[in-house]
């Protein structure tokens, strides 16, 4: 891909020092500053996942009133709300953040390299993904609104305006989807390229921090899996706006055909983002229990096999679209296959304890918080993924609530993680701690209010995507009403606490003390940079000597061992 | 390195491409035979052949590191698994329980006569 | 870039082969899945649909057969301009390359003719789900010829002067790559009727 | 037996299978139940235990000496173990409700569209698709202990036909006529939902289940025999 630097940009890299604001901050080919746009990027549009989350659950638990700061959710808002939330939280949050954002930030600074190796298409990359957002957001004010036909856009709903009635929004968001899969194929070429062949010098496979390890794991199946989608989305937008049949069964297409492709990516995703979160995970704990990473190639083959499964699950969220019923069996034991690996994972994570030093940090609260609500997010799959036990539970509140249990620590708690554990590399200031421990806990409890509920409500018949269930008796009893203003309530809880971490954020960087260059006593090259690092990271490279993960070797006066210092 | 294996062991591109130029008149020429495996065998049999020797002798996959071919691979065996899993659904008519009645009555319109060379 | 701006990450190969030509690999296997999920989506359909066959007869396989042979072809001065690269001599790889360009627009424009009659004779777009892929298939195939003449344009202004040299072997991969692809397109869309 | 599923507690069981399936749930329920709170138990207590304390370093172990690893590889054994049990009742009932196909003793038409069902009785006659058909609008009425076909289409996108009290759920999808069976064990009157969304209407989809006897589904059939209409869709002449 390199080919795409025109000769005319030669001395731009070169020219960057003196560069002005512009250059340096919206142009930049910098891997740090695209991190940072990425990232803040991917906070923006969280605010609006957040904001459409906020209307909808109000309408849920008060149907027709006119939501404060939103208005009246009328049927078709109400499907535009649920469809852009998923759509945002997931393709504009979880991926730029968790993979574009730690990728690009911390590839080269963990493999001691001044920057990753192709800039332009990185940068590339970030400016084609911010068009993808704009055309998103744009596409909420259409005429006709907003795409409304969940974020798995199934056709026909999606693929004829006479059906959807959102006749632009329905194009644009899949036009927005398919520019954002171009992005993170170009980053992620420009990771597994990074990753592969720009090691510091001395870094064995096995040295590489299991951050990086499983970033690029994520972008390798990302890459193998999209690819149909892609297709896909061609034949769909085709259909939608060349009159096409590819998903029209009374001309010889198939509706089907479009959940397969969607789903062959769509499983692959989850694991695309589970990644990233995991090895931040990995990380922060062993940092801050002071202890090494407990059977580090053992998490790695885990981490081989649950990308290799993944590839041969998807169609357990099709169990009762149609499919032939025979092949149910077969996606059922892949399933729960799958189980095996994440749950060593979690079980090898747990292990990493053992014998430790724990500090409650906040970093350290968000990472523990991560593997205690994953785990419920783990077993509550299994229900799911048992295609007998599916026919009840497909599309109610508990599917929903068990993707919400996966989502949510993976996204949410894994950025907020990672971002308060490399905020003083980032930013050279340190976080306020009282402040970070009242957001964990002002987000942690209302978060367990709204979903464990939601899986009451699913296992008594709750089905999706309905604004309204004054139309359905059984769903209409009393403690059915008061869940779900117990639901509101917790959702606009933890909303409001998120302000706080806002406030922490502007405080520390406007008034935080300085960092130092290593405040948490990590062995990980990143923190042998300055904080924040200069463009082109250190003056000189580092060279690597031994695994990340050397905590308290016996017979050591200090409890952690940097990798680049000469044994 | 690529290139030095390369340079070693050179490789006569003008008869690499003289070869893919009479695979591709074989396989032109076979449907005139009108049997319907042959056609298959020249159609795709040689496809897969000239896909090999553009790979090997133009890309020269076989001198690179081994991990390429083994990701070629992996990426191909992915796309069997995915025909493997959607074929039940999409390439039959009928299954288990379901039917697509409007692709039954075209399959009854168009006439057996015409059966291509794709049909199994 | 100039060798002079790219970083020093680019410079370090820990996986035994030159970054460019690794990302160039990278890029192939995820065009792979791309072309994959379309060719298998059209073969799933062809093996349900028997009249499929029918319309098939309408394309014209001389055509397709040319057009194979151009890209055959312009695979050879690729690999020729490859070839005159590792000798270092850039004027003869440039030549080369704008030979392979020639044969991309030759292929170009025999693909707009033969639709051209195509549409004439009423197969559009939308006439029947076979000839949706039809287009479809053989389009998103085009646009990669399109891209890649553009970037070996590039490439060879640079080799004319002997400079990035390595990319020529880079965009001959890719070209190739789409040669195979079209191999396969050819049986699928023009000989099996 | 005395124990009362824990499903059956939120939703009534009101079809043949229903039992089957909360049963599955049971299973995987305790199963799964106990992993997780073992897990979260030593979860907790290694974070409590191992809480940092002065003049306490951190222990250093690898990992891979199996003494320590054993701790990680004996539960993800039996986690393994646990799996087949889930597996092998998964795929019963997945076959009990799906697959496998009783003989019919009536048959009705389910035919779905934005945004209401059609649902299509054999009237007096008992068979499906002849004169003297019931068709009905957002109300499917079925006689209880009687194996029922239902013929699963629809007009225009995906929906699917759900009856949480029978614990049945199946897409409409278009283009495609789905057959499955249910048989109702319980009168009474149940919620009927779209689950599948279906556009601007999907929350306006609310049917009914109505399990009657014998009894009061004939005298059903006799106030609409004039009513009866051939809302037989084209679909269905092709079969």
């Amino acid at each position: 891909m390199a080919e795409h630097a025109a000769p005319h940009h030669h001395d731009e890299h070169a020219a960057h020092h003196e560069a002005g604001f512009v250059r340096t901050y919206l142009f930049s080919t910098d891997h740090k500053i695209i991190a940072m746009q990425y990232m803040f990027t991917g906070m923006a549009m969280g605010l609006i996942g957040a904001y459409f989350a906020y209307a909808f659950n109000m309408q849920l638990a008060f149907p027709g009133m006119d939501v404060p700061g939103f208005g009246v959710v009328s049927a078709s808002r109400y499907n535009a709300l649920v469809t852009n939330h998923g759509s945002i939280m997931i393709f504009w949050v979880a991926m730029p953040v968790l993979l574009a954002a730690y990728g690009n930030y911390l590839i080269p600074l963990m493999l001691g390299c001044d920057d990753m190796v192709f800039p332009r298409i990185n940068r590339l990359s970030y400016q084609i993904f911010l068009l993808s957002a704009i055309v998103l957001v744009a596409s909420f004010f259409v005429p006709g609104g907003g795409f409304a036909g969940a974020w798995t856009s199934y056709p026909p709903l999606s693929a004829k305006p006479e059906y959807g009635l959102t006749p632009l929004g329905s194009s644009m968001w899949l036009a927005a989807v398919a520019l954002e899969f171009v992005a993170f194929l170009l980053g992620g070429i420009n990771f597994i390229t990074t990753a592969m062949n720009s090691r510091a010098p001395g870094m064995r496979l096995y040295d590489v921090p299991m951050v990086i390890w499983m970033i690029v794991v994520a972008s390798i199946l990302f890459m193998c899996s999209v690819g149909p989608l892609i297709a896909g989305a061609i034949m769909l937008l085709m259909d939608q706006n060349l009159g096409t049949a590819f998903f029209d069964p009374e001309r010889g297409g198939d509706p089907i055909l479009w959940q397969h492709l969607f789903w062959f990516f769509g499983h692959p995703e989850v694991y695309v983002v589970l990644l990233p979160t995991v090895g931040i995970v990995a990380e922060i704990i062993t940092t801050f229990a002071r202890k090494k990473l407990f059977a580090y190639r053992t998490v790695l083959y885990t981490v081989f096999g649950t990308g290799v499964l993944s590839f041969t699950v998807w169609a357990h969220h099709q169990f009762i679209a149609g499919i032939d019923p025979r092949m149910a069996h077969i996606f059922t034991i892949t399933t729960l296959l799958i189980s095996i690996p994440i749950a060593e994972m979690m079980f090898i994570y747990i292990a990493t304890l053992y014998g430790g030093s724990i500090q409650f940090t906040t970093p350290m609260l968000w990472a523990l918080a991560f593997i205690g609500e994953f785990l419920i997010g783990g077993v509550t799959g299994i229900f799911l993924g048992a295609s007998g036990a599916d026919v009840y539970f497909h599309d109610t509140y508990f599917v929903l609530a068990h993707f919400h249990y996966t989502f949510f620590p993976i996204t949410i708690i894994g950025f907020y993680a990672g971002f308060t554990y490399w905020f003083p590399k980032m930013f050279g200031k340190m976080m306020d701690e009282r402040l970070g421990k009242i957001h964990f806990w002002g987000t942690i409890i209302p978060f367990n209010m709204i979903f464990i509920p939601l899986f009451v409500l699913g296992a008594a018949g709750q089905h999706r995507r309905i604004y309204d269930y004054r139309n359905f008796p059984d769903l209409s009893q009393p403690w059915m009403w008061n869940t779900r203003h117990v639901i509101a309530a917790a959702v606009c809880t933890m909303l409001a606490f998120q302000a706080v971490f806002f406030i922490n954020l502007a405080k520390s960087l406007i008034a935080g003390k300085k960092a130092p260059k290593n405040p948490w006593r990590a062995n990980t090259l990143e923190w042998t940079a300055e904080s924040p690092p200069p463009h082109g990271n250190w003056a000189e490279l580092p060279r690597v000597y031994r695994g990340p993960y050397e905590y308290s070797v016996p017979g050591r006066k200090q409890d952690y061992w940097p990798q680049n210092e000469p044994a | 390195m690529a290139h030095a294996h390369a340079t070693h062991h050179p490789i006569n591109y003008i008869r690499v491409w003289f070869i893919l130029v009479l695979l591709l008149i074989v396989s032109v020429a076979g449907p005139f035979l009108g049997i319907r495996w042959v056609t298959l065998l020249t159609a795709f049999g040689i496809a897969c052949i000239k896909a090999v020797m553009v790979a090997r002798n133009f890309m020269h996959i076989n001198l690179e590191q081994r991990y390429i071919s083994y990701v070629i691979i992996t990426v191909l065996v992915f796309m069997l698994l995915f025909f493997a899993g959607v074929s039940p659904d999409v390439m039959k008519k009928e299954g288990s329980g379901w039917v697509k009645p409007s692709w039954k009555a075209a399959a009854a319109a168009s006439s057996a006569a015409q059966g291509g060379a794709a049909h199994h | 870039m100039s060798s002079a701006a790219r970083p020093i990450a680019t410079t370090r190969s820990a996986a035994g082969m030159p970054t460019g030509k690794l990302a160039v690999w990278w890029v192939i296997a995820s065009e792979i899945v791309i072309f994959g999920g379309l060719l298998a989506s059209y073969i799933m359909h062809r093996l349900a649909h028997d009249a499929w066959s029918a319309q098939a007869a309408h394309t014209n396989t001389w055509i397709g057969a040319f057009n194979t042979m151009v890209l055959l072809t312009s695979s050879l001065s690729a690999v020729l301009a490859h070839q005159a690269a590792e000798r270092g001599d850039g004027p003869k790889a440039a030549r080369l390359l704008y030979a392979t360009v020639a044969g991309a627009l030759t292929f170009l424009v025999v693909k707009a003719f033969e639709w051209s009659g195509e549409i004439g004779e009423g197969f559009t777009i939308t006439s029947s789900t076979f000839w949706s892929f039809y287009y479809t298939a053989a389009g998103l195939h085009a646009s990669h010829v399109i891209a890649g003449a553009i970037l070996m344009l590039f490439v060879a202004a640079d080799a004319r002067r002997n400079l990035e040299l390595h990319r020529v072997e880079l965009i001959g991969i890719y070209w190739h790559f789409v040669d195979i692809v079209w191999i396969f397109l050819f049986p699928l869309l023009y000989i099996a009727k | 037996m005395s124990w009362t599923p824990i499903l059956a507690r939120l939703v009534p069981e009101a079809s043949s299978y229903a039992r089957d399936l909360d049963l599955l749930f049971d299973l995987i329920f305790f199963l799964v139940g106990f992993w997780f709170l073992a897990s979260l138990f030593t979860f907790f207590w290694l974070c409590w235990r191992f809480r940092r304390r002065d003049g306490q370093p951190a222990e250093y172990y690898d990992g891979s000496e199996w003494k320590l690893k054993r701790w990680v590889t004996y539960p993800h054994l039996l986690v393994l173990f646990c799996d087949v049990f889930i597996i092998v009742g998964a795929v019963k009932v997945w076959y009990d409700i799906k697959q496998y196909l009783p003989p019919a003793e009536q048959t009705v038409r389910v035919i779905a569209q934005q945004w209401a069902w059609t649902f299509v009785h054999p009237g007096a006659d008992g068979q499906i698709d002849t004169a003297d058909d019931i068709a009905t609008l957002d109300e499917l009425h079925l006689v209880v202990g009687t194996k029922y076909h239902f013929k699963l289409e629809s007009r225009d996108v995906l929906h699917s036909f759900s009856i949480p009290a029978f614990r049945l759920k199946q897409d409409a999808v278009p283009g495609r006529v789905v057959t499955g069976w249910f048989e109702p064990t319980q009168t009474g009157t149940y919620d009927l939902q779209c689950v599948e969304i279906c556009g601007i209407g999907h929350a306006l989809m609310p049917a009914k289940a109505v399990i009657e006897t014998k009894e009061e589904h004939a005298a059903w059939i006799a106030s609409h025999s004039q009513v009866a209409i051939a809302a037989t869709t084209p679909r269905a002449s092709q079969e």
